[in-house]
């Protein structure tokens, strides 16, 4: 096992990599740009080294940076996290060059599954299916609106590098087809540095599924079944859980197989995701091959908790050369997890992202309930970077017993300061649509005016009165025993 | 915007006994009840921006005002019309006298490599644009003002 | 399902019963004394009664006062919690008389199980082992003390009536045995009202194992396996896991069968616990029917982590009158669970039980991690109950991951303001002998002196710096802003 | 008990960086480092009496000393010496003059229907007696001191 390893991001998946640290008995690195001198991770971790100023180009995005601060300090692994350097195949190189463990595959199985273009052809050679779709080798305005008419409308138009959903477009007649290429170009130059498309057929009502993979150096590859994780506003995932109400044991099967296989033909190693898009239901539901997803999810929480797999130990593990310790029928899922992320964001504008001081902060904890977070109260949520504070992962013997556990989780999460997005996902959760598990790719989006509509509205009165107490009695730091002797305040009522 | 005690009764339940008392307990937790049921609040922040967290929801309230509800949504226009975060302006579409209907993009902001558009929250005429193209704005600071 | 239910306890007890009605749906009333009018399970209920000042026997042990608060409140059914009325038939007779479910075995079943000769009669007569012991019929000391020379020494005096380890007294030689039962009689008095002694032949070495039990109105009896309880100190319980390293999978079937057989014999409902002493280790170990406690017990979130089952949810359910929804062959383990108690007490001072303020309480959060607390920061620990704050429970894939957790969760569980059994308990988690699995009841008594004597000693300077740094800088609530401004203070050493 | 920086370094790493910096995070945190190696720690309470976490482990330190150990083992002994929670006096063995020796019960409270006996921190000689057989005692108030 390792001595010591640099966690090379920040927020709530920085924490989780300390954490897992500490309990293989191995020292961590904590990195961090001058915004997060303060922020949890640092605290948390045994080790510390600034790594450049906030933007994440010139500190978490700076391979020079990170690989330097492992050298200082004699770091033998590096666990990238998600986003930022976990998918950047020249920095798992240059760790290597280094002498350095990256913790996720090799170079250059990053590299074929990060291009679409060779993802897809890897599946089809293994033998799954994949969306009809293309990189239009003319990739002028109009010769991608005539791919796109090809495969036939509505279709997906979208960045050929990238990810987190930016510059995807929908497009559903021939109209708005080059106003949405120029669009999703402009953005994806700006976000990747590069403008090139892709072009996909829209399918309708699908939903997306993943397979989560681990593949040690030793030649297995487990999978650990599926992730439902069709609640996506603007192609943004924000609710996650597992079983998916629409897989069944033989389609959860083939799709694990289906998954495995494309692991082994890609030569995989570490914690992998592969994506699918679910068309139809039952037995006889088709799949396609979306991605691969080489690195660990936001979303893994999920599969932890019914799996019983710690999949952060497991990365850490089989980073080291130790070879998984269960075989694929030893792995067994066991009742209902549902993630929600919390984002700095307001529902109400459009999931505007926000910033500011977290007045209060204060996390929910009860039996089946996990929270996952990256703040503590009195931070500042800068502006830099993903403004995702938290996730709450609850656990249930069945899906509605996870999802009530979730919703009374929200109801006892109070963040102030900052709009977030709690609110919304009370609602989303409580939507009699989400009860039944009828939800598909579109879902968000469609309901979202209703969603967002009963956010409004004028504070009730007990709301009112909370806010003209505190008006009245908030000592800076009230020492409990002069709060309980506060006398009961009794407000009766008031005018519109 | 509250009463003094007694001066009237609007709260939901009818009954007498329907008051609502409020009790800190400590650290921004405030226990809330009718008498009946009681409920969890927490409040932070100043008196002319209260949040408060009350079953899942969050209202920030203006408690300088000595009446409700304007005060509360001229707060949210407030906010409406400002950047969430240091922002480029864009592009402008609001010009001080023209009317504007409720959604329409006012001013465009670019931020974190996303375009930010700041959208009238209710009809009305626009008074003031206090921006430019190319400006840096900062959270906060409202960039149109409505009649 | 209920509408509405009275907890008829406090502390972390209450808070879980409160949090299992919320998702259930169900409102919940909750009853205090008057030291508890601020305590964190009166803050957490829908509804909330006073029912008398600060000694137990005139609030939380008053059976009139807690009918009157469910009477008032309109309330279905009460549940116990453990201690206070929870083993009290006369109070399960006066639910039944008021028209409340009792949330919880038949007054008569209590009544049987809780004597602790019906209880060893009705084993016997199940098929099932018992310690040898008696209470003799003859309670002079005289009596009492030849009684035990004839079942042989070593030898357990006990008040018949009663638990949580009071007057519990080991006699190991003749001479004694007289002091040991004064004592014991006293103690027996004082706390039960109760002076009747019971003498057991006490079986070294011997390790604490109990049986969960569920049964529901329909005639579905279940076990939910063991769990281990034998690190005690001064008979009650500071740690708890399982599975048992003593128990090997045969053995887990008999006494799980042995336990099932108990249940139904008495014609038991609800959940509750068998208790057993095992005697050696291996498929052929023996064991010997202890008690049932018709509660639920403490330890119970081990059981939940392991099995999946959300014992406050089943009971509940039960009393309502819904079947089990599972089959004995559905049930399963999966991986470790290990509890550990906080309690306010001084380890260096024979554990003696503390009272004050907690200046500061700050619980862990991590994934694996389960903490169930009545206590707040800011709360009075009051002098009037049971001393202990709140559990963690650490889940893991193997016991050693298990245990590693409950480690790292307690180093992370800063508690000031009042001394409590942290550091005593890391100390026990770290112990070769705790981590080998080899344990037995007499484990922590023997191995205290060894163990508090690490907790002594003078603070290291780095403690001493944080002291001398708090002093400069303890703004009352300090916002962050001008904290994280603060410049970095250095102490560059001191004399001793 | 803390010397002004630059008097003299008795941290255990004998290298001139190994100084300790200790960081107020707010809300009583501090992280501790010795310039390799840092560590979350808590703190709260009184000069007199303040009390730190520190991996597992707490310490109650008086600060208003201008030297360290002593302090601290006077301190101990005080807590030693006193009850920790209401208490009735059931016993008294101490008698001022007479030396004790680390361990003799002292003095036996019952509280909570148990017997807490009151041992001697440390070989000693009773100074002075400050309870009567009978008496509710209050915690935290030595009842007997040790000369």
């Amino acid at each position: 096992m390792f001595r010591r390893i640099l966690i090379a991001n920040r927020g709530e998946i920085a924490v989780r990599v300390i954490r897992a640290c500490r309990e293989l008995g191995v020292e961590s690195v904590a990195v961090y740009s001058d915004v997060d001198a303060g922020a949890l991770h640092v605290s948390l971790a045994d080790r510390t080294v600034r790594i450049g100023p906030a933007p994440p180009a010139l500190s978490y995005l700076s391979a020079n940076a990170v690989l330097a601060a492992a050298r200082d300090t004699g770091a033998e692994a590096i666990h990238p996290g998600y986003g930022f350097l976990s998918e950047d195949h020249t920095f798992a190189a240059a760790c290597a060059v280094a002498g350095v463990a990256f913790v996720g595959p090799p170079a250059d199985v990053i590299a074929r599954m990060g291009s679409k273009i060779s993802a897809r052809q890897l599946a089809s050679q293994a033998g799954v299916s994949v969306v009809p779709g293309e990189t239009p080798v003319d990739q002028s305005d109009d010769a991608v609106a005539a791919a796109a008419c090809r495969l036939g409308l509505p279709a997906l138009i979208k960045p050929s590098e990238g990810g987190g959903g930016i510059g995807i477009k929908r497009v559903r007649d021939a109209a708005s087809l080059l106003a949405a290429i120029g669009q999703a170009r402009r953005e994806a130059l700006a976000a990747f540095g590069d403008g090139t498309l892709f072009v996909e057929r829209l399918i309708e009502r699908g939903r997306h599924v993943e397979i989560q993979i681990l593949a040690d150096h030793h030649g297995q590859v487990v999978h650990l079944f599926e992730r439902e994780c069709s609640l996506q506003r603007r192609h943004q995932k924000i609710v996650e859980e597992t079983p998916s109400t629409a897989v069944t044991p033989r389609l959860r099967g083939r799709m694990g197989e289906a998954a495995s296989a494309v692991a082994r033909a890609a030569g995989y190693r570490n914690a992998g995701t592969v994506e699918f898009l679910v068309e139809g239901s039952g037995d006889k539901a088709l799949f396609y091959f979306l991605e691969m997803n080489t690195r660990l999810q936001v979303e893994h929480p999920v599969t932890e908790q019914t799996t019983g797999v710690d999949l952060v130990a497991a990365q850490i593990r089989i980073a080291a050369g130790e070879p998984l310790p269960w075989s694929q029928a030893q792995l067994l899922q066991r009742g209902h997890a549902i993630e929600v992320r919390l984002y700095a964001e307001d529902p109400a504008r459009d999931d505007l992202p926000q910033a500011g001081p977290l007045l209060l902060y204060r996390e929910p904890s009860m039996p089946g309930l996990r929270v996952d977070a990256g703040v503590a109260e009195g931070d500042e949520v800068p502006v830099y970077y993903d403004p995702m504070l938290a996730k709450l992962i609850a656990w249930g013997d069945t899906r509605e017993d996870a999802r009530r556990r979730a919703v009374a989780g929200l109801r006892g999460y109070p963040i102030l300061g900052v709009r977030t997005n709690v609110p919304f996902l009370i609602g989303l959760l409580d939507h009699p649509a989400f009860v039944s598990g009828d939800i598909d790719t579109g879902f968000v989006d469609a309901e979202r005016r209703t969603l967002v509509a009963r956010l409004g509205g004028d504070p009730p009165p007990d709301a009112l009165a909370v806010a003209a107490h505190a008006g009245e009695s908030m000592l800076p730091d009230a020492p409990r025993s002069i709060v309980a002797s506060d006398p009961w305040t009794t407000l009766r009522g008031w005018r519109g | 915007m509250v009463k003094e005690p007694g001066t009237g009764n609007l709260a939901p339940n009818p009954e007498p006994r329907s008051a609502i008392t409020v009790t800190a307990l400590g650290h921004g937790r405030y226990r809330v009840s009718d008498g009946q049921r009681q409920r969890l609040a927490y409040a932070a922040g100043p008196p002319a921006a209260r949040w408060v967290f009350l079953d899942g929801h969050v209202y920030v309230i203006d408690v300088t005002a000595s009446r409700g509800s304007p005060q509360v949504r001229a707060l949210h226009d407030e906010m409406a019309l400002a950047s969430p975060m240091p922002a480029t302006v864009a592009m402008i579409n609001a010009k001080p006298g023209r009317d504007v209907s409720q959604g329409d993009v006012l001013i465009m902001l670019e931020a974190m490599k996303m375009e930010l558009p700041i959208k009238a929250p209710r009809d009305g005429r626009v008074k003031v644009v206090a921006c430019a193209v190319g400006d840096l704005v900062q959270p906060g600071i409202p960039l149109v003002e409505l009649e």
